[in-house]
Parts: C-alpha cells; structure tokens; sequence
C-alpha cells in the first residue's frame, strides 16, 4: 500500500491545482452561465440591465422557477413529472370557477363564493392532491414516473378543457358584492417594488431548501435518489415519501397556476403546455442530475434564470422564436455534457481525497 | 450440543423457520437462539443462509414459515422500522450507505433528530457522530462527505450507524470484512462494551480466529439447516471446521499426472493505473498452460478482477496480453477477444453476469452468437437451441425449460448458466472470478468437476477465489496478488497454506 | 428614430400570421421606428410576458394579433396602465375601451359570403362537414356563426359532421379521413380557414374524391392556386392581412404623433370572396387589379 | 429438501390453474383491448367496420406505427428519444426543400432537381444521421437519453422552421419538367387495394421485427437493456449498439416525415410536435418496459392500432377532442398498471414452472 500511495501524492498534486480549479469553474458553471449570459444581453440590447427590465425577467422566471422547485425533488428521487404543466392549467382553470361560478349546490338551489383567502388554499390543495395520485400510482402499482405522468397529463388537461368547455374564464377580479375581489393582486401586487410573484418565488425557494438541508424528509429524498434500496434497509419509508414527492410538485404546480391566471386576470385552459420540459431543463441546468441522489435547489432557480434570462434577451434582442428554439436545445445538451464532465472529475477528486 | 432450557438467558427465539427462494430453500426449519448479553456468533459456507437467517430477524424478509419470540413474546415484523422499535439493529453485509451524504447524515438516516418543522438538530448529530467516531477511534469529520472515504471507513460508519442506534439486539453480519487489523481490535473492543451493557450480540464472519476471539456462544449453519450448537469455550477450530463441512470437506479434485499444452495465455507485464494513477495491477507476467488450472489468490481488493478484466479488454492497461498465440494489442476490444477464444465468469452474478429478464437460453448464447449465423446475418435457431440443450445437459443445469427467465433460477444454476455462456465461445482460456461465490456446495462441486473436465479437453483456466481451501483444491498451479503485484507463483505441489498466506499479505 | 414598436403575432409557421407581422414591420420601418418582433405561439401566458417585455422596453406602441380573446385583456390592461398604447389587428378582444384600435375582418360579413357561395354550390342540397378553427378564437365562433346564418336557411342542407381541427393542416387530413368515411355522401366541406381547407383537400384528394368542393376562408397564396386549378378547393374569403396590419401600424404612428387615430376602436375590414373568377388577382392577402 | 419440494408442489396447482388463465389474459391484453375497442365502436358508428373506414384508420395509424416502431429498440434499451417528432417534420421539410428548390449550388449558378427515387434516400438517411447525433452524445458523453433528445428536439424543431422561415413547402407534386414528380404516390397510391402507407407499416415492422428476433443486434438490444455491464462483459459493443438503435429511430422518423408530407402534398415545420409522447404511449401499451429489456414488436404494432382506433373512433363518434384526451390518458395508465401486474404474475409463474 505504502508504495502506491506514494504514486497517488505525486499525482494528487497535479490533480488538485490544475483540475482544482476546473473542478471549480465547472461546478460554478450555472452561475458562469448565467454571468455570461447576463453581460452578453447587457451588451446587446441596450437598457437590459435596467432595474425595471430585470424586475420584470425574474417575475417571468417567477413562473417556471415554481415548477422546476416542485419537481426538483421528484428529479432527486429519480423521477420525472410530466404532469405539471397540465396541473399548473387545470388549477388556474378551478380558480377561475370558483371566483366566477363559486360553489353551486343544486340540492339547496345556492352557489356559494368562496373569497379569496379561501380559494388559494382550496386550489393549491386540490394541485397536491393530483400530485399525490401521480405518486400513489408510481408507488402502489410500482410504473414508471414517465409514462404514468404521461397518463395523468392527458387526464388533468382534458379535464381542464372539460371545465369550461375549452373556453376561457374571465372576469378573475371578483365582485365586491360576492366579497372575492382581490385575486388580480397576487399578479400584479407589489411589495418594496417588487411584485409579489418574485417575493413568492423566493420564499418558495427558501421553503424548499429549507426542507431539502434541515429536515428529515429532505434527506430522504435524496438517499432515495441515491439506492432506493438502502434507504428502505435504513428505514426510509420510500413510498411515503415519494408520494410526498410528487404531492409537493403538484401543490407548486398549483401556485404557479393561480399566479398565472392571476397575472393574465383570466384562465385560459390550454396554459402550461410543454411548461414541464421548460422546468425539467431548468433543473438539469442547475445540476440535478436525472439519474437521481444529487441536485441542489440554489441549482435550480439558477437554471431557472438562465432558462428565463435567454429566452427574454433572444426576445429582446429580436431573434426569431425559431434560432430560440435552437439555442434552447444546444444549451441544454452543453449543459448536460459539461454536467457529466463536472461529476467525473469531482468523482477522481474524490477518490484522490480518500488516499 | 448444549443444553440451554433456561429461557430468561435467551433474548431472541426463532422457531422452525423457513425461506424458500425459487430453486433454493435457504433455511429448513432452523430453530435459533440469541443469548442475552452475549456475543452469538454464526458460521457456515457461504450460503448457508446466515445472512438470510439475519434478515428474517431483522424484520427485512418475512419467513416462508415459522415463528419468531423476543423475550418469549411471539413478534413479527412487517420492516426494518418494525424490528428497529422492539430493539433490533443489524449491520448487513452489503455497505447501506449514501455516498451523497454527509458522514452524520448517513448515521441518523431514517431516524433523523428533528420535531415537527424544525430544522434538523444537526449539531446534536454532528455532536453524537463525533462521540461514535471517537469510540471507534476515527479522525472522521461528522460532514465529511460518506464517497469521500475509503471502504473500510464507511464499514466502520455502517457499524456507527447500528451502535447509534441503541439497539438490545445487534446483529453484525460479516462486519470486518473490509477492516485492518488495527480497526478489528477496535471493533472487538466496542462489542465487550456492549455486551456489557446488556446488549446481545450476533456476529457473522468467515474468519475463525475473530470467532474464537470474540464470541461466548457459536451457532454453525449447514446447507439451510441448523448443524449445531455450543459454548465457544469448549470447542476449538477443527471441530468448527468439521461442522462446517460435514465430513468430506473440498478434497482434489485433480488427479495426478496431469499434462499441459502450450500457454494459450500469456501475461507480460500488464500494469493498470485506475483514474488518479493507482496502480490497480503492477507489472503481472504469467501464463497458463492449455489443460492448466491454474488459481489466483487474494485478499479483498488485490486486484483480481482487474487482473481479468484488463485481459478481457474492459481496461486501458499497458504490457502484452498473447491469447492463444496471438499477440493481442492493447485496444483490442471485448467481442473481438472473445472470438479469439477467452472469456470470462464474471465475480458478481447479479451485477455483471445475468441478464435477469431474459431466457436462461437468451442468457447462454449472448457471447457466440456470431459463432451459429446463417449467412452471416440471421440467427441459427435450430443451432442455437441445440447447443443450449446440449449446454444444459453437459453442466446439469436445472431447468424446466430454456425459455424461462433465468431470474427463476437458484443462484448455482444461475451461475453454470453464464458458465455455460462461456463455453458456447469455445474458448482457448477460460477466466473465472470467484466462480463459486454466492452457490451452495453441491453446486460449487459441480462447477470444480466441469473445471477439471474443461482442463482435461485443453482449455486453460484461470481462477480466483479468496477460499484457500478451493485453491489448494483444483489448482495445478497457484498464483498469489497483493496489492496489484504478483507476489508467488507456486506449483501446487509445493504449495503450503501459510506460503499462500504471507504472500497474500505481502507489501500490506 | 422614432422609438420602439413591439409586434406580437402567433407562430410564424402560418403563412397568415407571418404576412401580418411582416406587413406591420415594414411599414414601421417605414415609418421610422424601431421593431422587435415576436411570436406568442397562441401560448397567453407567453404573450403576458412579451407585453411586459414591450413595457420594460418602453416601447410606444404594441401591435398585437393576440392570442385569446378574454385572456388576453388582463395583460392589456396592464399595457394600458404602464402608459403604452395597444392596436389590434386580426383577432379582437372581448372588451372595449383597452386597446386604441382594434381592426378585425369582418368575420361575420366574410362567413356570410362564405356561406352564400357555398350555398351556391350545394345546389339543391345534400350533406355537408364543417372543419372549425381553435375554438377558443372568437374568429371560429364568429365565423361558423357567419356559415350558419346563411346555410341554417336552407333545410335541404344537412351538416353531417362538425369538428375542430385547430387551425392545423395536418388535423385538418387526418380528421377529414375519418369523417369521410362515416360519411361517404357528403358534397362540401366549409371551413373556418385556408390551412385546414388544405388539409381537408389532401384528404379528398387521397381519397379520389374530385367530386367533394371545400369553401376556405383566410385567402392563402396555396388556396388560390388550387383554385386556379380546379382542385377541391372552389372558393376562399379573402381577409386583407397585409394592409391590416400595415393599416393598424399607420393609426399607431399616427396615435403616437397626435395623440389620437381619429377613428373609433373598432374597425371592420370587409372581406373579399375569391373564386375563380377573381383568383388569379389574389397575391399576398391583396387585390392586385 | 424433500419436503420444501412438496409444499412447492402443492402451491404450484392453483397458481397455474386460475391465475394461469389471468396470465393468459394479461399477455394477450392489447389484444384483448384492441378488441374491445374495436367491438365497441362497431357497435357506436355505424359503417366503422367497412372495408374502406378500416383502411383509412389504419393508413393513420402507419404515422405512428413508423414511429413507435423505431422508437421500440430505443425503449428496449432502457433509453427514450423525444426527438423523433421534431425529425419527422424537419425530414419532410428537407423533402419538401429538395422537390421545390433543388440542390443549390451557387458556384455553379444552377440547382440541381433529385428525382424522388433520390429524395427518399437522401432524406431518410439525413434521419438516420441526427438520430446516430443523438446516439453518439448520449453513449460518448454519457448523458441521459431524456434530456439529450428534449436538447436535440429543439434544435431539430428549430432547424425545421428556419428552413422555411416557419413556410408551408407546398407543390411537393413535382414538375414534369425537371423529372422530380411522384412524391405524392407515396401517401396517396394504392396497391391491391391498400395504401402504400399500409404496406410501408407492414414491411417496416417484418424488418424489425426480423432485426429483433433473428439478428445478433437484436439480441443485443435486448441484453443490454436487461443488463448494460453484463452486456459490456458478454463481448457486446454497446456504445455501438446503442448509436444504431437511436439511427433506426432517425431512420423510421424520416420515414413517417416523408409519408406525412407526401400524403399532404405539403410540408410544414410544425408537423409532428407532439407526436413522440403517442409512439411512446403506443410502444408502452404495447407491453414494452420503459425499464428495458423486455418487449415485442408485434405488441409495439398492436399498441399503435390501440392507440389509433381510439383516436379515430372517439373523432368517428364525435366525442369531443377534450373528452378523447381524457380517455388517452386513461388507457395509458390503466396500460402500465396492468403490465405491471402481468410481469409479476409471469415471474411468479415461471418460479412455478421452475420447480
Ligand atoms: N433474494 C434471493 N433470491 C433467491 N435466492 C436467494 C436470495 N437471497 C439469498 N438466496 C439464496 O439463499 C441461500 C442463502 O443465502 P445467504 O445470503 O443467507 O447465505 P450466507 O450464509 O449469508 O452466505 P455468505 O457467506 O455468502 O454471505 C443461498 O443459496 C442464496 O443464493
Ligand atoms: N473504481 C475504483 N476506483 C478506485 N479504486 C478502486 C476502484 N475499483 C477498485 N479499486 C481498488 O483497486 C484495488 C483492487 O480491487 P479488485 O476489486 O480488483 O480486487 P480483487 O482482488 O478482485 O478483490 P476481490 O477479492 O474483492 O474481488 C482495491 O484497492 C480497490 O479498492
Ligand atoms: O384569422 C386568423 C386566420 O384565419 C388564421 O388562419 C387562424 O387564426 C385566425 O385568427
Ligand atoms: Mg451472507
Ligand atoms: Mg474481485
């Protein structure tokens, strides 16, 4: 043994200055990205770095950073939720029946109007309970998250056009009269000048982070990720858990709708399409990785930003939607290469460390 | 056998218990006790079904039958949650541990300190982690990062983790399999402690002399069933032995007089250096013979496998490899080596041998497909199945058909079906790592008999095992790895058990 | 120059969408002005970000064929507060008072010219399919609504099938496929516009069914040529696009200057029927004479 | 031993005979549905069994029959390809472009015209190159196959548009004059009653079906599905493999772009958004695992008629679109819920038999 660690320190060295610091650089990458992608817009398009105009790019980053914070989790444990853009429009369209239909009870010839305070807890419960389904079906009948999310998506967008017939719910301001005014506010309400979508989508992200590094059920989730086997020998209870999991992509999937219809002051039951593979990318961006056990929640509202930021300058630098696309796609597969880059590196700084 | 009626003495009772797995009865009616503040050691060949015996215990398999008391309370338990709240803890054989957590996160998994939404009590943990590495005399930090560290390290966490964990009942099975000398003492000292607290141990391991070191009360586990019973202090190592064995332990299997060929193998200087440039395997010269069987020995983690999986091309090694009288070069990949006539049996059948899902006969042909193709394209079936049937027949495999799943099968069957593959490549040179890890006796006999009779149609063999009675049992000649280095290169005539020994310890 | 104006259309991939937005950039251009051009792929969610996009890039003026006619008020609403003036063109909304202008084809007066020249080709009646746009764009609605004033007159006339096919060509064939085949009698197809007008005709035409007319609406270059060559396709309404939005961007110029376009809100463009006698005129949603 | 064996035997009997008769029926469930579902809608729309309805349903169905088709061996690996629909509608926009414009070659001043015996090959293998793109990033740079083709997707897609600038290419008849008609028989011609769609389907799925039974390679996918480092240690050369199993998804993806845009006598770069998620439906219900390693073609076929007919028939019965995407999703869980079942039925079974 004595001779071969030998070899490892005069290898080691190398390895821990010069690969050190790539490994640095490569785990700092979304932010870099970021950075990057920041000074080139700030370049291009004049005013980009105006308070107003950033203001205005992290609330619609707001939006997707909802999502890919909800399934962030699912992604730890392994999991895809393809269901989320589908929950996201179906609880816009039940918050928009609630405050323009309220809840009509033939039997007694009434329809009662739930005011606000009472439809957001009600909507965001019912997106929780989806997701809860999603997982109970993943767990219970042992399928996989793909194709039964696939399923669920189907379902919960049909259901979402079934409720208004395909039309849109207007008139999401309320009436004084029936007392459930206010629902525009969560859309366009500021607090210290900024809107209350970006506050939202901080604490949001603080919640989940909080629960990812302080609680137990965060630590969990990511043993899961990493041999669902053994967390289940350590006592983990898996499927407990993993319909958690998904419950939570649902109930944030459900607050991202509310704010989406609360910002358009309408609901629109064909919104939130293909809003899953947007929040996936951001997720993966951020250095989750799909195969499961590893994955930060900073990580990802960074991924968020940068998913965000790219698609607002392309607009603002008006690139066509068509070289968009292009570059979504070539930055997600850089982004998953150098991914795989950082996490081998990091694997032989690891086992240099070891000796 | 001893008499034990005192029942207040015993802890944990077990009671005709039976697993059955398909192909394998792993236990038969064991009846098992646990003696209270005791350290209860289990031995037994591999698969004896210790490890299974343990699992039913600790609440992980439920028993096809049978009954188990605590503190003569009938129980049974539903999971390890379950076994964990009446007092049971085990440390499994396998590493249950999250390379992407923390040091002290790995140890309180699944029992968190934390209340309702408050945060984690990390410093509580990271304070208890501290006190646990302190007890078993490791400079671990408690958010060291688990991947960070060295196997034996992380054994020593899994045994922190079931020690935190303040269980009456502790059960560590084959615990120091991947610990220092140093870090077993440390270990044995830790279980006099609890033991004297009151704490009932079980201890599962292959090393004698640990068992005659640390255990009060020895259990011997025997093809499923329960061989015996007794205090340690009346018995000593050969009446272990015998029980263990029954009364033909592994005889040679070689008879005298055997001739060999030309080498169809010939190793020259083969180095490895893994990703961080350890040397993995250092500068391995040797050949085998066509008819030889020649075995390597080793501790865990000498380079074995590494051995043979430069020589199979999974490698980027250095040094020359000649197959059969060709020179082989370096990138040289695995198909076409195979065509050139070796093959290998890889060490862990779950992982890197079987295919699970498909057929037994699916599983068989993998390798030399190319050797039964119509037209060089389409698939020979009638070939195919003739040469499975004549495969199954040739190592008696148990079968009810070769379209089943192979996943059907019992462990040894599994095993003489990649076996099996193997041959159907008709090969010059056949590596076996640890062929007879994981299959019971009669299974393991089978695949010694097939060894010899390969050898005697002129194929060479390679072998490993970590057993020095198979080596001795089926060797012409025995290698012995330390360390990535070749450290003896016996015939086995001259071989002595201790020669292997400090050979096999050489450079440590 | 004279600032910015943001011109926000659907997806680009219709030949309809895109002659609008192009009409609209040049003669901003032309005008003087600054454009960003983007696309709300029929996503309201998108198009609400892109009109904040327009108010953090102080643009002057927004010209918008938006993306639903109720959802989309909100984001108008807010246009309107942050001070910045909207002119819709193609697609109207369901409020008034929000946008500076909103021209529209006269849907309703070009379904109705639809519906008499279908009318005329029925004959003396039979079985007929309608194919209907995305139906949460008023313009289907108003337009079947247009069909219908006309051809609910005549009780000969049975509609045996109606369906939406999204505006797309491709759902427009293989939905047209399928009726076809429960309903093998039928002598015309009307539908809501020219891309499933297309579609419906690819169907027919894989079908062998020469026989069968379909009557457009939108008045693609594609639909004119086949009506040039006596395929399915006998007739399309005409919406001029092009001079919408050109005309929607002149108001907005001229809003910007003044302060006012000097002309109501709402704005109908009449539609123009195309058949064969007329067709071949057809270039680029325009009458050349 | 003796007396485990007995109780084995007497557990063995019940099994095989009640829950043999389910594992039957499970096995021959996509039947068993396409029958019912067949059943069902003759007995709906009147006419739905006639000769030429069927005809048409099925001609549908080859759309997504070449696609599930090629995406089977992807699946069988344990691998997915979002791509195939975006390939779809960029091969048949480069058919579209080659009929229209020609091969251009500026620095000669002309444009060359290929004859359609030219366009279909050149087209279908420009498929089989941006699916081996997929295959070598994801083999090379070790990255999920998810995420590697949502990155090709948008690049595909985007590609698609651009080479139109978003443009419908119609006049895909060809002109007489420059030798490059006939595009359209491909979707419209018939052979002894049948399109040239339905016999496209049949053949493509005897070639792979052959490919997966009869072939080295096919038994390859399938070993490396089951057990990728087995495979690896088998002598299979999996990287290679796995590049050739995302070319065929490229090649049978350019294959439904040129028989789309043929039977619409016009591409457009929108076509095919979407339709990867109903080959992988198709290919799931058709009891291939998204685990890998266990699947059949002829149950990929089945699947895609299941998927198919329902389509047809909801539109025939003229149930709304909202209505079928609701039953879709229904299938699709009900459809993994029982291939769940069936497989451990059947492992339990083969247990039995073993004894
Ligand atoms: N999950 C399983 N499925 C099928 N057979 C199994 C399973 N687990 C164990 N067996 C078989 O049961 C028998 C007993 O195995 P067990 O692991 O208990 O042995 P052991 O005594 O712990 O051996 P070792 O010394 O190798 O750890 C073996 O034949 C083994 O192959
Ligand atoms: N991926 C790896 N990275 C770093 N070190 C490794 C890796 N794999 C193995 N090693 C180390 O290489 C050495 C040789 O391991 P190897 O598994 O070849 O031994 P072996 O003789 O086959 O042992 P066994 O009896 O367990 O099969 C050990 O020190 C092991 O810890
Ligand atoms: O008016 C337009 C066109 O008809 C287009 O074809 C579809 O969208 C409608 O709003
Ligand atoms: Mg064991
Ligand atoms: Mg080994």
């Amino acid at each position: 043994m004595k001779s071969s660690q030998k070899t490892l320190q005069q290898n080691a060295s190398p390895i821990l200055s010069g690969e050190g610091l790539l490994l640095l650089a490569l785990k700092m990458r979304t932010f870099i990205a970021l950075f990057l992608i920041l000074a080139f817009f700030a370049f291009m398009v004049p005013g980009f770095l105006a308070t107003s105009s950033l203001v205005i790019m992290v609330k619609h980053i707001a939006i997707n950073a909802f999502l890919a914070l909800g399934i962030t989790f699912v992604i730890i444990t392994a999991g895809i939720d393809l269901s989320i853009g589908a929950i996201l429009g179906l609880c816009g369209m039940i918050a928009g029946w609630l405050i323009t239909k309220g809840i009509v009870l033939p039997m007694f010839g009434i329809a009662i109007f739930p005011s606000v305070w009472l439809v957001v807890p009600m909507v965001i419960i019912i997106g929780g309970l989806i997701g809860a389904v999603n997982g109970i079906l993943i767990t219970r009948y042992n399928v996989a998250p793909f194709i039964c999310t696939l399923g669920t998506m189907y379902v919960v967008r049909g259901a979402a056009m079934l409720l208004s017939g395909g039309e849109t719910f207007t008139g999401l301001a309320g009436n004084p009269q029936l007392g459930n005014t206010g629902f525009e506010l969560i859309g366009s309400a500021k607090l210290l000048g900024l809107p209350y979508a970006i506050w939202m989508m901080f604490i949001l992200a603080g919640i989940i982070a909080y629960i990812a590094k302080k609680t137990q059920f965060g630590r969990h989730v990511f043993a899961i990720g990493d041999n669902e086997h053994s967390a289940e020998l350590s006592g983990v209870k898996v499927h407990k858990v993993k319909v958690w999991v998904y419950t939570i992509s649902g109930l944030c999937a459900a607050l991202a709708g509310i704010v989406v219809s609360s910002q358009l002051v309408a609901s629109h039951p064909a919104t939130g399409v293909a809003f899953e593979m947007n929040a996936i990318a951001a997720v993966v961006l951020g250095g989750t990785s799909l195969a499961g056990g590893r994955g930060t929640i900073m990580g990802t509202l960074i991924g968020a930003f940068v998913i965000g930021i790219l698609a607002d300058g392309l607009v603002m630098m008006g690139v066509s939607e068509f070289w968009q696309m292009v570059v979504k796609g070539v930055v997600i597969i850089l982004a998953v290469i150098i991914d795989q880059k950082q996490s081998r590196l990091q694997h032989k700084a690891a086992i240099v460390k070891q000796k | 056998m001893m008499a034990h009626n005192d029942n207040s003495e015993v802890i944990l009772r077990a009671e005709k218990i039976s697993m059955i797995y398909p192909g394998t009865v792993a236990l038969n009616e064991v009846d098992y006790r646990v003696y209270r503040g005791k350290v209860n050691v289990i031995i037994g060949e591999n698969g004896a079904g210790k490890s299974t015996l343990m699992k039913i215990l600790a609440g992980v398999q439920t028993p096809s039958s049978g009954e188990i008391f605590l503190n003569d309370e009938p129980v049974s338990f539903k999971n390890t949650r379950d076994a964990a709240s009446k007092g049971i803890g085990m440390v499994h054989q396998e590493l249950n541990l999250f390379g992407n957590l923390s040091v002290a996160e790995n140890i309180f998994l699944g029992r968190e300190k934390q209340q309702g939404l408050m945060p984690l009590d990390m410093a509580e943990q990271h304070r208890v982690t501290a006190e646990l590495m302190a007890r078993l005399d490791q400079d671990i930090a408690p958010t060291e990062l688990l991947s960070n560290l060295k196997v034996g390290q992380q054994q020593l966490i899994e045994i922190a983790k079931a020690l935190s964990d303040r269980a009456d009942v502790l059960i560590l099975d084959e615990p120091t399999s991947a610990l220092s000398k140093t870090e077993v003492a440390l270990l044995f000292k830790v279980i006099r402690d609890l033991t004297a607290q009151g704490v009932s141990i079980i201890y599962i391991s292959h090393r004698l002399e640990e068992l005659m070191a640390i255990g009060d009360h020895i259990t011997i586990l025997r093809d499923g069933n329960l061989q015996s019973e007794a205090e340690v202090k009346d018995i000593d190592v050969p009446w272990i032995v015998r029980e263990m064995l029954g009364n033909d332990p592994v005889s040679n299997f070689l008879k005298p007089g055997r001739q060999f060929g030309e080498p169809v193998l010939d190793v020259n200087n083969v180095t490895l250096l893994n990703d961080v440039g350890l040397t993995l395997v250092d500068q391995v010269s040797m050949d085998v013979k066509s008819g030889e069987i020649v075995g390597v020995y080793g501790l865990m983690g000498a380079g074995r496998t590494e051995l043979m999986e430069c020589l199979l091309g999974l490698q980027e090694y250095t040094g020359e490899v000649t197959i059969a009288g060709h020179a082989v070069p370096a990138k040289m990949n695995t198909s076409e080596r195979i065509r050139l006539g070796i093959c290998l049996v890889p060490e862990d059948r779950k992982k890197n041998g079987i295919f699970p899902v498909s057929s037994v006969s699916n599983n068989m042909t993998i390798s030399s497909l190319w050797r039964r193709l119509k037209h060089r394209f389409t698939i020979d079936e009638k070939a195919e199945q003739l040469a499975v049937a004549s495969a199954i027949g040739d190592l008696s495999i148990k079968v009810s058909s070769p379209e089943i799943e192979i996943r059907a099968l019992s462990g040894g069957n599994q095993q003489k079906v990649v076996i099996g593959r193997t041959l159907l490549t008709s090969p010059k040179v056949l590596l076996l790592d640890e062929p007879t890890r994981g299959i019971d006796i009669g299974a393991k006999g089978d695949v010694f008999e097939m060894m010899v009779k390969l050898s005697e149609q002129g194929i060479g063999g390679l072998f490993s095992t970590s057993d020095l009675k198979e080596i001795m049992a089926v060797s012409d000649r025995i290698l012995v790895m330390s360390g990535g280095k070749l450290t003896a290169n016996i015939a086995r005539s001259e071989a002595t058990e201790s020669a292997l020994v400090s050979a096999s310890a050489q450079g440590l | 120059s004279n600032g910015l104006i943001a011109i926000i259309t659907p997806s680009h991939d219709n030949p309809f969408f895109k002659a609008g937005a192009e009409g609209a950039e040049a003669k901003a251009k032309e005008l003087g002005y600054d454009t960003l051009s983007a696309s709300h792929d029929g996503d309201v969610n998108k198009q609400d970000q892109l009109i904040d996009t327009a108010i953090a890039r102080h643009a002057k003026a927004v010209i918008l064929d938006n993306a639903d006619a109720d959802a989309s008020i909100g984001s108008l609403e807010r246009l309107k507060k942050a001070g910045i003036p909207a002119f819709l063109y193609d697609r109207e909304i369901n409020k008034t008072g929000i946008a500076i202008t909103q021209i529209v084809s006269n849907n309703f007066q070009g379904a109705q010219l639809a519906g008499e020249k279908f009318a005329d080709l029925m004959g003396d009646g039979g079985e007929y399919i309608e194919l209907v746009g995305l139906e949460s764009d008023t313009n289907a609605q108003v337009r079947s609504e247009g069909f219908h004033d006309i051809l609910d007159n005549f009780p000969e006339f049975k509609m045996v099938a109606r369906q939406s096919a999204n505006w797309s060509q491709t759902e427009a064939f293989s939905r047209m496929e399928s009726i076809l085949q429960a309903n093998p009698n039928i002598k015309g197809v009307i539908t809501g516009n020219d891309s499933m007008a297309l579609g419906a005709e690819a169907a027919l035409q894989a079908a062998g069914r020469k026989d069968v007319f379909i009557v457009g609406f939108d008045g693609l270059d594609y639909a004119r040529d086949s009506i040039l060559k006596g395929s399915n396709i006998k007739a399309t309404i005409m919406q001029p696009a092009y001079a919408q939005a050109q005309r929607v961007v002149e108001q907005a110029d001229k809003y910007i200057r003044t302060g006012s376009t000097g002309l109501p809100e709402k704005q109908l463009m009449d539609c123009v029927l195309i058949d064969s006698s007329n067709a071949k005129h057809l270039s680029n949603f325009a009458l050349t004479k």
